[in-house]
């Protein structure tokens, strides 16, 4: 009985394993397979299957890329990043909400980059109760960090391009793409770090 | 069929309630129920449907259960259950507060039924579900709130 | 020898309980959303579009004025009792593995003779018209209630097809650099008020499956998974994939291999 | 014309609970359609049971009521081979009767 159990758990175990770990790498069928079978639609190409490097180092390595590699391309995108020009970081903490609260954007059905999405996943605002929790809570973001130049260069640039601090976050790079403007992200901010910010009660 | 449930027709509605129907013209021959009371589900509030339908008078009563979500998953899809047990019941009548036209419906179980009815409703935001009840002449009211919220991609 | 430890993995998966109702009952609010799910499941308006898939199924129609009575799911053809449960699986005929709704795309071009481009122009629901394969899986999928979930993994295309969809699941690209386990590759994560289910553990890889096709509250039309998965690239910010297409069939077998030995519900009712 | 409902009728003693599905768009006359046009109103306004011939449940309802209508009732005095009837008519005039035989009680 107990030999028997035993040769089943194994027989198990190693079914698992093949399926955990195939025998080879299927992620070269899985692109070939995409590209033949997705077209482009509204303002998404098919251009958009490709990989660029960080999504690379990321699908090799399962989100889990070695430090070194990943240190050298968080410092590429972080010198990517586009500061503005007037040096100012912070908008307008009530543009910033609705920006928050709009998850629109860079779908085949959007017209163009209109919103954060930041509801989505985080928790953002305290009045708003219906926000996601793929992201950690950004509730009185500042109130807890500092409201000094060096966190609102954190905050701005984390908007900018989250994967210049972590790069498998799987936060989007909203000015990396272009998904949003300067200035709404100068307004998303300011609703992170303005102290009159709801986000700062 | 229609003679039968004309002589039922008296015990649904208070003799008020019929003469005002009968007097905006409504009352067509075809439909002995009080032909579809257009006045009142045009209404654009509870107190008015009420007033058109002659239930303005409805009092409180506690045997009347209304299941329905506190918080609704969908306001496109609410389902409600009524159940009254208030002897004599004849129809059950429905109003949602804070839609644009808050009549609902009604529904005579005079004829057969239990006093019984589930139904699915839009609700736009959240609102009180008022229910008004018509039993020997005279009518009942409760009501339940119902929260609705915003969701979120594709279920 | 490999047939042999699916078959043992397919028993050591049907023994873990099935943790849905448990997982969710923390959350008040979601206990309500469960508790008159039930309510709406007892009657569903799924059930309509399940009545005219079995009339379609039966119907002469087409260039060819066949019926699908004759269509192979997997079972022989006729075969529609059970078959739902077994999908996706390999087809001989195609050389490739197909899941429940391109199958029976590829019945009404075969014996049918209708165009897979007249198929593929408008293929979800809308508020003025239920494509008519829609209707067609929700009959199929009802043939299955109450089915244990059983996609196999015998034929080397049917694992394959199980890697490749699992590689597709975690491919990160586009402009926000999302994959499908972006949102459903963690556990106790939710977007919005909707909670995400992990898709990579057989417990909760059953929700992919179960509820679908379902009728959606929100507009109320009847969707089948294809217009899941289809919704899903379009909040990914990918381009769109093709309707029945083998992306797909491969993404639903990595989904419903993970879901095996739960019992299928039959078609359900969505937010 | 407009598709069948779906009515189940099962005995609790002498008491049928009746279930019904009804396909019906329940336009509330505010919706937009993809041109940006107002949809017209286009909802079930009356709904009449009856078992074997005799009226015994009948409603009036607004567009409230949800897209493919969802209604149950309970129908006193019924046993099993009664056939019971539903009909819906709506605001443009269209209409729809289904009939089911109750089955033996559950």
């Amino acid at each position: 009985m107990r030999l028997a159990s035993a040769g089943l758990l194994a027989a198990a175990a190693a079914l698992l394993a093949s399926c955990a770990a195939p025998t080879r790498d299927y992620q070269p069928d899985a692109l070939a397979m995409m590209k033949r079978d997705f077209h482009a639609r509204g303002s998404a190409g098919v251009d958009r299957l490709n990989e660029d490097s960080v999504q690379a180092a990321c699908n090799k390595f399962q989100d889990n890329p070695p430090q070194e590699a990943a240190a050298k391309l968080e410092k590429e995108q972080f010198a990517a990043i586009k500061w503005p020009a007037d040096g100012k970081l912070l908008g307008d903490w009530k543009a910033g909400e609705r920006i928050a609260q709009n998850g629109q954007g860079m779908a085949w059905n959007d017209k163009g980059g209109v919103g954060g999405s930041c509801y989505n996943c985080h928790q953002v605002g305290p009045r708003e109760s219906s926000f996601g929790t793929v992201g950690p809570s950004l509730y009185q973001f500042a109130k807890k960090r500092g409201y000094g130049a060096e966190i609102q260069r954190y905050a701005y640039g984390k908007i900018y391009n989250a994967k210049a601090y972590n790069l498998c976050s799987q936060m989007p790079r909203f000015g990396h793409v272009k998904a949003l403007t300067e200035q709404q992200m100068k307004d998303l901010t300011a609703l992170l770090m303005d102290p009159a910010s709801p986000v700062n009660q | 069929m229609h003679d039968t449930r004309r002589t039922v027709l008296k015990g649904i509605w208070a003799i008020g309630a019929l003469a005002s129907v009968a007097a905006a013209g409504l009352l067509s021959p075809g439909r002995a129920f009080a032909a579809w009371n257009k006045s009142a589900f045009e209404a654009k509030s509870t107190i008015d449907a009420m007033k058109m339908l002659g239930v303005a008078n409805a009092e409180d009563s506690k045997a009347i259960e209304i299941r329905a979500p506190d918080i609704a998953e969908n306001g496109a899809v609410v389902p409600i259950d009524i159940t009254s047990a208030i002897p004599g019941t004849t129809s059950i009548s429905v109003f949602i507060e804070k839609n644009p036209f808050p009549y609902t419906g009604t529904f005579d179980v005079s004829q057969g039924a239990v006093p019984y009815v589930h139904l699915r409703v839009k609700i736009g935001e959240s609102s009180p579900v008022r229910v008004v009840v018509a039993a020997g002449g005279k009518h009942y009211m409760a009501a339940k709130e119902v929260k609705v919220t915003i969701g979120g991609c594709g279920g | 020898m490999r047939h042999a430890l699916v078959l043992g993995l397919a028993a050591s998966v049907s023994a873990i309980p099935w943790q849905h109702a448990a997982a969710q009952a923390a959350d008040p609010t979601a206990a309500e959303f469960d508790k008159f799910r039930e309510i709406m499941e007892q009657d569903n308006p799924a059930e309509l579009f399940e009545a005219k898939g079995e009339e379609l199924w039966r119907a002469r129609r087409g260039p060819k004025n066949a019926s699908l009575e004759q269509c192979d799911l997997g079972l022989g053809p006729g075969v529609v009792k059970g078959a739902y449960a077994q999908l996706p699986r390999y087809f001989a005929d195609v050389d490739r593995v197909m899941d429940a709704e391109a199958r029976i795309v590829h019945c009404m071009i075969t014996l049918q003779g209708i165009k897979y481009e007249e198929l593929a122009k408008q293929p979800f629901s809308s508020l003025v018209r239920t494509p008519e394969p829609v209707s067609l899986v929700t009959y199929v999928a009802a043939q299955s209630r109450g089915m244990k979930i059983a996609s196999p993994q015998n034929h080397p295309k049917e694992r394959d097809a199980y890697q490749t969809g699992k590689a597709i699941f975690h491919y990160r690209a586009g402009a926000f650099d999302f994959s499908c386990a972006s949102c459903h590759g963690a556990d106790d994560k939710r977007i919005r008020t909707q909670p995400l289910p992990n898709f990579t553990k057989p417990e909760q890889a059953i929700r992919a499956v179960q509820g679908w096709p379902g009728y959606r509250m929100t507009g109320g039309v009847m969707h089948s998974l294809q217009w899941r998965l289809n919704d899903c690239y379009r909040q990914q910010r990918f381009p769109e994939p093709g309707y029945v297409s083998e992306t797909l069939s491969a993404l639903l077998t990595y989904v419903t291999v993970n879901a095996n030995g739960h019992v299928y519900r039959g078609p359900g009712i969505k937010r | 014309m407009a598709d069948p409902m779906k009515i189940r009728a099962t005995l609790q003693g002498d008491v049928a609970d009746v279930r019904v599905l009804m396909a019906h768009p329940m336009e509330t006359g505010q919706r937009k359609d993809a041109a940006g046009k107002i949809v017209p109103m286009h909802f079930i306004q009356t709904i009449t049971a009856q078992l074997n011939g005799k009226t015994v449940f009948n409603a009036d309802v607004s567009q409230a009521v949800s897209r493919n209508p969802v209604f149950a009732f309970k129908v006193k005095g019924a046993k099993p081979g009664d056939k019971l009837s539903i009909t819906w008519q709506d605001n443009k005039g269209d209409k729809r009767t289904d009939e089911v035989v109750i089955g033996a009680a559950s």
